[in-house]
């Protein structure tokens, strides 16, 4: 053992990698979020754009990122790509957030049989194959964002739950809620006034990460060949029908699949940030 | 000797011939069954298999077929009897999927031990052609009737050049050398393993890597790379595949015949032919195969025009069309096009909506006629023309391939040349239904494209005759 | 042993589960547009065709007398038929059953193996390089879409190595061990860095913990401060999280089994739910939902056996 | 004197700050002779643990160093020795207590296993041998069954348990010196005396020295030889113990005695008590109360009967402290009476109605009266400010005229003593005792008639302690409130209350004006808890024999 003491608390650098951590993360998403809102502006080329001429070009001045088989600009469609990818990051996150939080919120802080009746709900959930109910609801709903936004509500929120809950349960015992009763407040109001903030936080660490598995899902789903509708450029999509040309093109996959784990990166690294910064793990 | 590997999409799933219609399965059927006339290799002549001759009586209503000496894989005769029994259940077993084209079979006799004698209801040109179908696949009646349907379809008892000795579900069917198979001297593999790869680059991979001998689905972006592999054969064999674009007809502005040539100009076929299937394909210029029995080399090709389309569209009041446009989500090529059709068309100042749904769905929207455009592709079964054409013109029950296409003349000639048993007479009707349906434009022809398979260089005789079956009687691995 | 207790009566909590599961996925897969029969006929459909089939699978029959079929041969271990395949659903279940498994279990005992020594490494070198780098490279391993990453580790130890088959699965334990490699990689890849995050979170606490600080106060040296109290106790919430990402896991192994031509139950689901094999889904849906809520049990009792405090 | 065993000398301890260094420890010395027991006081913060952590180089964060001074043990200098030796020292030569057991012991390792592990360490022995010793040390920490008691885990043993546990890891290695922060602060009174007289018997026994942190001057009064003093991390007095507390030479040592709650001696003169009008409505009044939890899981259901047949009457302006060891049910009546807690029979009237009678009443109840909590830090939601905890309350009970909160919050924190700069402030920002004020300018906000105290300064500095008290007492003379009070110190209760319940096991066992029940204690177990408080007087032991057998029979169990 060479250190005297082998349990550093944050140290120098722990205090500036935390607040680091966060604004890195918050930095590169912003830079998504320029690409995204500034796509008209910053693309050099119309992302649905065809040119026989240009096809399968690997990266060149003309082309930074090269160009795919129908000789559509890469970069292009990477940068356009951001607005879609983003949305389904966020709104892929947000409606599972909302349902699972309210949802988890109202079965701790109730208890009993509400409690029990939406444990065995979770239960259902949990065990149920997310691949059945995806694809289920995209063959019912038809392919694209829609549907893909609707399953991920469906499924996702029960993570957002299980964490509220149990943060619930623990905290209605809490003093400050037991006073918060004692002073006749409403239960609507310590519910989500004085729990839920204090439950959240988790949720919001955990909403970074569920991000990442969001874009993730969704690749996949472009994999089994039900994601967007073409031929809007989403980075999921754009790795997918890449591959068939991943040994002779690489170019095609290499920078939406790039784009894809810098932005699950930008997030988890938010994640990370704010997870020191409210003190809670994941 | 050894044992050939080949790489597919899917593995099979069932092996009872007339409870499937997928590819998948009846490719395998043509290793395990023989039957009793066979297709030749260039997909055009028929030629003798299990029937050593036959003959047809001049009204076209008895069919004499004689039987060679042939055993099954267990070792047992095959018989007259066996070949009533097959032909029979296809017609009349509840689970059949084949019974419409045998329903026209009156009485299936075996009038001795080696001959079969079939009467028909009414004279049928391609009935001969239907008896190459793989479905007409020649089971043995007492193995059936031992071992039960199920188990039968699982490890079925043919008297085909191969033998199934074990079907791993999902994965592989493993087949042996059937010593018994009549031209046994014929076969040089040991066996034959079909196994399942679903995803395409691993399929490819497989092969570079030499752990598949050949792969079959070659897309066509990994043809060029894997040409230039030294230890890799690509084959680019003729089939008789063919891609279209649906119309359908009762749709507004599509019913026009105008509308429908003005898209058809719009349609820049080439570019089609070299970004999607990488300059592989080649234009088609009618609903039958180029190379295919009857196939009319000089049909209308209309030339890409989009500024003449755009006119039409006009003319004939239709120049904002937005057009539904069905596309099968999970294949990569009906993708593309689409993608390149819908660029094409905007060009003629129509706007294509994509709509990708799920397989089983899109085929839903197209029979209820919920769509305006959609690309499908078909591929022979059998080598006459009648059976595609009375499923794209025929007015039958699919709605002429659910196009809802309505011409009176054509229907008429679709029936008359089935009946007709004179070939001469019979190719110029279906020269004229091929000039008919291009000027209707019952739909938009698009490409021929071949089979592409790869195999190792050390495999020889790989190949595929354009209806897809596999000569593996005949290849070699060194 | 009266903490174990809940090992016999908690299966009884499974029954409402499952039936819960069985009607969602009988409704789900009947509300999907699209017909079996026509799937099965292909291109050569005719109406007549199509009932025919229909009548001999019962689809032609009301919803509820389907259900009440499908509960009846549940109740008697039978699952129905596959329109597909025309074999037992159970039986065709258990013919794919194995690769599935397998890769979950690989890729388990896989990503246990990566997580804990990386973060044992990042925990004992906290906010040292050490640590950064596996963080970064951690943070980055769960962005990658696994059909790619699968992809590219068959073409790096595959194709150019040539050290490990390409796809498939072997026949004897050996050979199946061989072609689970890279699979469970891929798949570990991303688990095991979600499993290293949180153990690596709950190690660095439990290294500034009083229960560390008692330890070396009594003058045991880092090392058993580290195995036998700092892990022990940070395994708890690992073991939760494994239990809920194998759920995930087993309803999500399709890609991969796609990839890697793994004859397994996710290629089985999909393929069933694109030809809407009805019987199929149900079975596979309710086999996978079995093998969660027994996987989420079986963490129960790890749970248990991990924490003496814990009680069910 | 004997030659020191461990010699300290200007040891400085510094924490490396962002900017430059703050100084924690500044060159502090001190000495420690063979078998001398040295008792360590000083306010919160004033770096007693740390100084303890130092001499075995644990400091709590890597931003912490030793800069400068020395600390020898029998010659030996420590503070350069290398890790190897350390590992040697630790344990083997000193070993350590630390104040709350139940964070310090492994929740999953086996009470025996966590001894036997530096037993097998330090002396090499096997695993038998080992096992052999560690059930001789639990024997001699005073386990009835050592032999079954090793294989139990911490979370199934009481508090007492768990800190003798400790110690029995602190001793299996055989240290020369034992050093205990704190040990008993977590603990019941009647639990500590025995703890205390646990380590005077190993003192005596095996001859070891003793560094007991504490910051209560009765218990260093009790079993310590020598006393230091500590502020702000310089170490300001140091000396026998009589003489300090007789004669303390440093300003901060006299006011730390001054504030320290001794319980009056009996001819203190008696509260003025105010007499009530003979027809008055109690405000409380508890008729055979019951409360029982049910726990345990679906086969093994079992109870616990926190509040067993309790009746209490509690008159307009009265103020009645509740006394009883922890576990006792204060916190469960006192939830009963504010109907946040099932009650399983009895009643409650609150002025005359029985506030199981309706929303009504109980929406009339949460108007008029109010609790303050037990934890400052967790009875205040993190995320609100003051201020907007204060408004919220007056919102809700609408009282006051909307326009009106603001300022009714400044005077509400003016009261408390807080002023006005808190209303910004969010708990986190603030020290335990701001927060208790907080707490109970909340309860104030609701201007009620009756206020509830749960055991809220039990947390806090004796210096903090003293200034909250004293804002109690100002508040029941100024706003005519009635005041429960409960607590288990129970000089605190004897200071402020006119009347004196005790509770033991859920059931009332003694009632009375405060100055009669302390004085005369007609329970034995209200004898044994006031036996049990150590006094600042030397003299008055503690650990009287007689005094001790009481108080194990009736208030330890085991
Ligand atoms: N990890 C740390 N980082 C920075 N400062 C610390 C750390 N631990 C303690 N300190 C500081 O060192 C000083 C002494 O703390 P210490 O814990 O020794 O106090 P104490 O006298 O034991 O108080 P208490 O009676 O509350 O236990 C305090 O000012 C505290 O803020
Ligand atoms: N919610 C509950 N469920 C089960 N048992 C409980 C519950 N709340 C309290 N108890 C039990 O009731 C008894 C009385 O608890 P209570 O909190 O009233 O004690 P207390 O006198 O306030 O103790 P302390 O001094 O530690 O605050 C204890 O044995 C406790 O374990
Ligand atoms: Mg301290
Ligand atoms: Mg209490």
């Amino acid at each position: 053992m060479s250190e005297p003491l082998a349990a550093p608390a944050l140290g120098r650098s722990g205090r500036f990698r935390r607040r680091g951590t966060l604004a890195a993360g918050v930095f590169l998403l912003g830079g998504f979020v320029v690409l995204a809102l500034g796509a008209p502006l910053i693309a050099p080329y119309d992302p649905i754009a065809q040119d026989a001429t240009a096809r399968l070009q690997g990266p060149s001045w003309l082309h930074s990122f090269g160009t795919d088989n129908f000789g559509r600009d890469i970069l292009s469609r990477v940068i356009w790509g951001a607005r879609i990818d983003l949305q389904i990051a966020i709104i892929g996150v947000i409606f599972p957030f909302l349902i699972g939080t309210t949802l988890g919120t109202v079965a701790g802080f109730f208890g009993g049989i509400v409690d029990a009746i939406f444990m065995r709900l979770v239960d259902i959930i949990l065990a149920f194959p997310f691949l059945v109910l995806m694809l289920s609801i995209i063959a019912i709903l038809g392919p694209g964002l829609a549907s893909f936004y609707i399953a991920m509500a469906l499924v996702g929120w029960v993570s957002y739950a299980r964490l509220v809950r149990a943060q619930m349960l623990v905290l209605k015992n809490h003093d400050y809620a037991v006073a918060a009763v004692s002073l006749g407040f409403s239960r609507t109001r310590i519910m989500f006034r004085h729990l839920l903030p204090n439950a959240a936080a988790g949720s919001v660490v955990f909403a970074m990460s569920d991000a990442v598995l969001v874009l993730l899902n969704g690749a996949a789903i472009s994999y089994l060949g039900l994601g967007v509708q073409p031929p809007v450029a989403e980075w999921g999509v754009m790795v997918a029908e890449g591959q068939a040309f991943v040994t002779t093109a690489w170019w095609i996959t290499l920078f939406p699949g790039l784009s894809i784990v810098t932005l699950a990166f930008a997030f988890s690294m938010i994640g990370d940030g704010l997870a020191d910064l409210f003190g809670v793990h994941e | 000797a050894g044992v050939l590997t080949i790489g597919r999409r899917e593995d099979s799933t069932t092996f009872d011939p007339i409870k499937t219609a997928q590819n998948i399965d009846l490719w395998v059927f043509a290793n395990v069954y023989d039957v009793l006339i066979r297709v030749d290799k260039t997909g055009t002549k028929l030629e003798p298999g299990l029937a050593e001759s036959w003959e047809v009586s001049p009204d076209g209503l008895t069919y004499t077929l004689k039987l060679r000496d042939a055993k099954f894989s267990d070792g047992s005769d095959l018989t007259a009897g066996d070949v009533v029994f097959s032909l029979t259940r296809i017609r009349d077993d509840k689970g059949s999927l084949w019974a419409d084209p045998f329903k026209v079979m009156d009485t299936v006799e075996a009038t001795d031990p080696k001959t079969v004698t079939i009467k028909l209801k009414q004279a049928t040109a391609p009935f001969l052609a239907t008896l190459a179908f793989p479905i007409a696949s020649v089971l043995s009646k007492k193995g059936f009737e031992t071992l039960g349907p199920e188990k039968y379809a699982e490890t079925p008892i043919g008297s085909g050049a191969f033998t199934i000795t074990e079907w791993r579900r999902g994965d592989r069917v493993i087949l042996a050398k059937n010593p018994h198979f009549w031209e046994a001297d014929r076969v040089s593999l040991d066996g034959v393993e079909w196994i399942s790869v679903p995803d395409d680059n691993t399929r490819m991979l497989n092969v570079q890597a030499g752990q598949l001998d050949t792969a079959i689905f070659v897309p066509f972006s990994r043809v060029a790379e894997l040409q230039k592999d030294s230890n890799l054969t690509v084959h680019l064999d003729p089939s008789t595949r063919e891609d279209h674009l649906l119309i359908n007809h009762e749709h507004g502005a599509l019913a026009k015949k105008e509308v429908r040539q003005a898209l058809d100009m719009a349609i820049d076929e080439q570019a089609v032919v070299d970004t999607v299937t990488f300059g592989y394909g080649e234009v088609a210029n009618s609903y039958v195969p180029k190379g295919a029995l009857y196939y009319y080399a000089d049909n209308l090709k209309r030339p890409y025009d989009p500024e003449k389309a755009k006119q039409m569209l006009a003319d004939a009041g239709a120049s904002d069309l937005t057009l539904n446009y069905v596309v099968r989500a999970g294949d990569e090529i009906v993708e593309q096009t689409a993608v390149l059709l819908q660029q094409q068309l905007a060009k003629a100042g129509v706007t294509v909506n994509i709509q990708k749904v799920d397989p089983s769905q899109e085929w839903d929207m197209l029979v209820a006629g919920d769509y305006d455009v959609g690309v499908n592709y078909w591929t022979n079964d059998i080598l006459d023309p009648d059976q595609k054409t009375t499923f794209v013109l025929g007015h039958d029950a699919n709605m002429n391939y659910m196009t809802r296409y309505n011409n009176e003349k054509v229907k008429e000639l679709v029936a008359a040349a089935r009946t007709e048993m004179d070939p001469a007479k019979r190719e110029q009707m279906y020269t004229d239904l091929q000039k008919m349906a291009k000027e209707d434009v019952n739909w938009i022809d698009l490409y021929y494209s071949p089979f592409i398979n790869v195999s190792r260089k050390n495999i020889e005789n790989f190949y595929q005759n354009p209806l897809g079956r596999f000569f593996l009687e005949d290849v070699v691995k060194n | 042993m009266h903490r174990y207790k809940f090992v016999l009566y908690r299966p009884l909590q499974f029954l409402p589960v499952l039936f819960g599961i069985s009607v969602i996925t009988f409704i789900l897969v009947r509300l999907i547009p699209g017909d079996p029969a026509r799937v099965l006929l292909g291109t050569r459909a005719t109406p007549e065709a199509i009932a025919r089939i229909r009548a001999q699978y019962g689809l032609d029959e009301p919803l509820l007398a389907q259900y009440f079929y499908f509960l009846r041969n549940l109740a008697d271990g039978e699952m129905g038929r596959s329109i597909l395949y025309k074999i037992d659903v159970l039986k065709l279940i258990a013919t794919r059953i194995e690769p599935t498994l397998m890769l979950v279990l690989c890729s388990m005992v896989l990503s246990v193996l990566i997580a804990v020594p990386v973060a044992a490494i990042a925990a004992r070198n906290h906010g040292r390089l050490a640590d950064q780098v596996i963080r970064i490279v951690s943070t980055f391993g769960i962005g990658f879409p696994p059909f790619w990453l699968g992809l590219m580790l068959i073409i790096l130890f595959s194709v150019e190595l040539a050290i490990l088959p390409v796809s498939g699965y072997g026949n004897t334990l050996s050979e199946k061990l061989a072609h689970l490699v890279l699979p469970s990689l891929t798949v570990s890849l991303s688990l095991s860095t979600v499993l290293a995050r949180s153990l690596r979170a709950a190690m660095v606490e439990g290294l500034r913990s009083d229960v560390a600080t008692a330890a070396r106060a009594r003058g045991m040296p880092e090392s058993i401060v580290f195995w036998r109290h700092v892990l022990p106790n940070s395994l708890v919430p690992t073991v939760n999280l494994l239990a809920v990402n194998i759920g995930w896991l087993i309803g999500g192994t399709v890609v991969v089994e796609t990839v890697f031509a793994l004859p397994g139950m996710g290629q089985l689901l999909v393929r069933a739910i694109f030809s809407r094999d009805y019987m199929v889904v149900q079975g596979v849906a309710m086999v996978f939902a079995c093998a969660t809520v027994l996987i989420n049990f079986l963490a129960d009792i790890v749970t248990v056996a991990l924490d003496p405090r814990v009680k069910l | 004197m004997i030659a020191a065993l461990l010699k300290i000398t200007d040891l400085t301890v510094v924490h490396d700050d962002d900017g430059g260094e703050r100084t924690l420890l500044d060159a502090v010395s001190l000495d420690l002779a063979p078998g001398e027991v040295l008792g360590l006081v000083g306010e919160s913060g004033s770096g007693k643990s740390l100084l303890c952590r130092s001499l075995v180089r644990l400091l709590p964060s890597s931003r912490l160093r030793i800069s400068g001074g020395s600390i020898t043990l029998s010659g030996r200098e420590l503070t350069t020795a290398p890790e190897a030796e350390m590992l040697a020292v630790r344990g083997g030569e000193i070993g350590m207590i630390f104040q709350n057991p139940s964070s310090h012991l492994d929740p999953v390792m086996r009470i025996g296993d966590q001894i036997s592990e530096g037993i097998r360490f330090h002396q090499r022995l096997n695993a038998k041998a080992a096992r052999a010793a560690a059930v001789d040390i639990l024997a001699q920490v005073g386990f009835q069954d050592p032999a079954r008691h090793y294989d139990s885990y911490p979370h199934e043993f009481s508090g007492g348990m768990r800190q003798r546990a400790m110690i029995g890891a602190a001793l299996s290695s055989n240290p020369r010196i034992l050093i205990a922060d704190e040990p008993t602060t977590a603990l019941d009174v009647t639990i500590q005396a025995q703890i205390l007289r646990l380590l005077m018997d190993i003192r005596t026994r095996r001859g070891l020295s003793v560094i007991l942190v504490t910051h209560d001057l009765g218990i260093v009064a009790q079993v310590c030889d020598r006393i230091a003093v500590m502020r702000q991390g310089r170490l300001v007095e140091v000396g026998e113990k009589r003489g300090l507390l007789a004669a303390p030479a440093h300003a901060y040592t006299r006011s730390l005695i001054a504030s320290h709650p001794s319980l009056p001696e009996e001819d203190m003169p008696a509260k003025t008590e105010k007499r009530q009008a003979p027809g008055a409505v109690p405000l409380v009044d508890i008729v055979k109360l019951h409360v029982r939890f049910a726990t345990g899981g679906l086969f093994r259901r079992g109870a616990v009967d926190a509040i067993k047949e309790v009746t209490l009457r509690v008159m307009p302006g009265e103020t009645v402290g509740i006394v009883g060891e922890s576990g006792s049910g204060k916190s469960t009546l006192a939830r009963a009476v504010l109907g946040l807690t099932p009650v399983s029979s009895g009643t409650i009237r609150f002025d005359g109605a029985d506030i199981a009678s309706g929303r009504a009443v109980l929406a009339t109840l949460r108007r008029q009266t109010a609790m303050v909590f037990q934890d400052p830090y967790n009875a205040l939601n993190p995320h609100l400010t003051v201020g907007k905890m204060l408004a919220e309350v007056l919102r809700v009970q609408g009282k006051i005229e909307t326009a009106q909160i603001p300022a009714r919050c400044g005077e509400l924190l003016d009261l408390v003593g807080l002023g006005r700069a808190f209303l910004d402030r969010k708990p986190r920002s603030m020290s335990g005792g701001q927060c208790q004020r907080a707490g109970i300018a909340r309860a104030l906000a609701v201007d009620p008639k009756l206020i509830i105290a749960d055991e809220c300064v039990a947390a806090l500095d004796v210096t903090i302690q003293a200034q909250i008290v004293e804002l109690f007492r100002e508040l029941v003379e100024r706003m005519s409130l009635t005041l429960i009070f409960i607590a288990h110190d129970l000089a605190i209760v004897r200071n402020l209350c006119q009347r004196v319940v005790v509770m033991h096991r859920g059931a009332i066992v003694e009632e009375g004006r405060s100055e009669e029940v302390f004085s005369r204690p007609k329970h034995a177990y209200t004898a044994a808890l006031i036996a049990a408080i150590p006094h600042i007087d030397p003299d008055k032991p503690l650990l009287a024999p007689s005094k001790m057998a009481t108080a194990q029979a009736d208030g330890v169990a085991n």
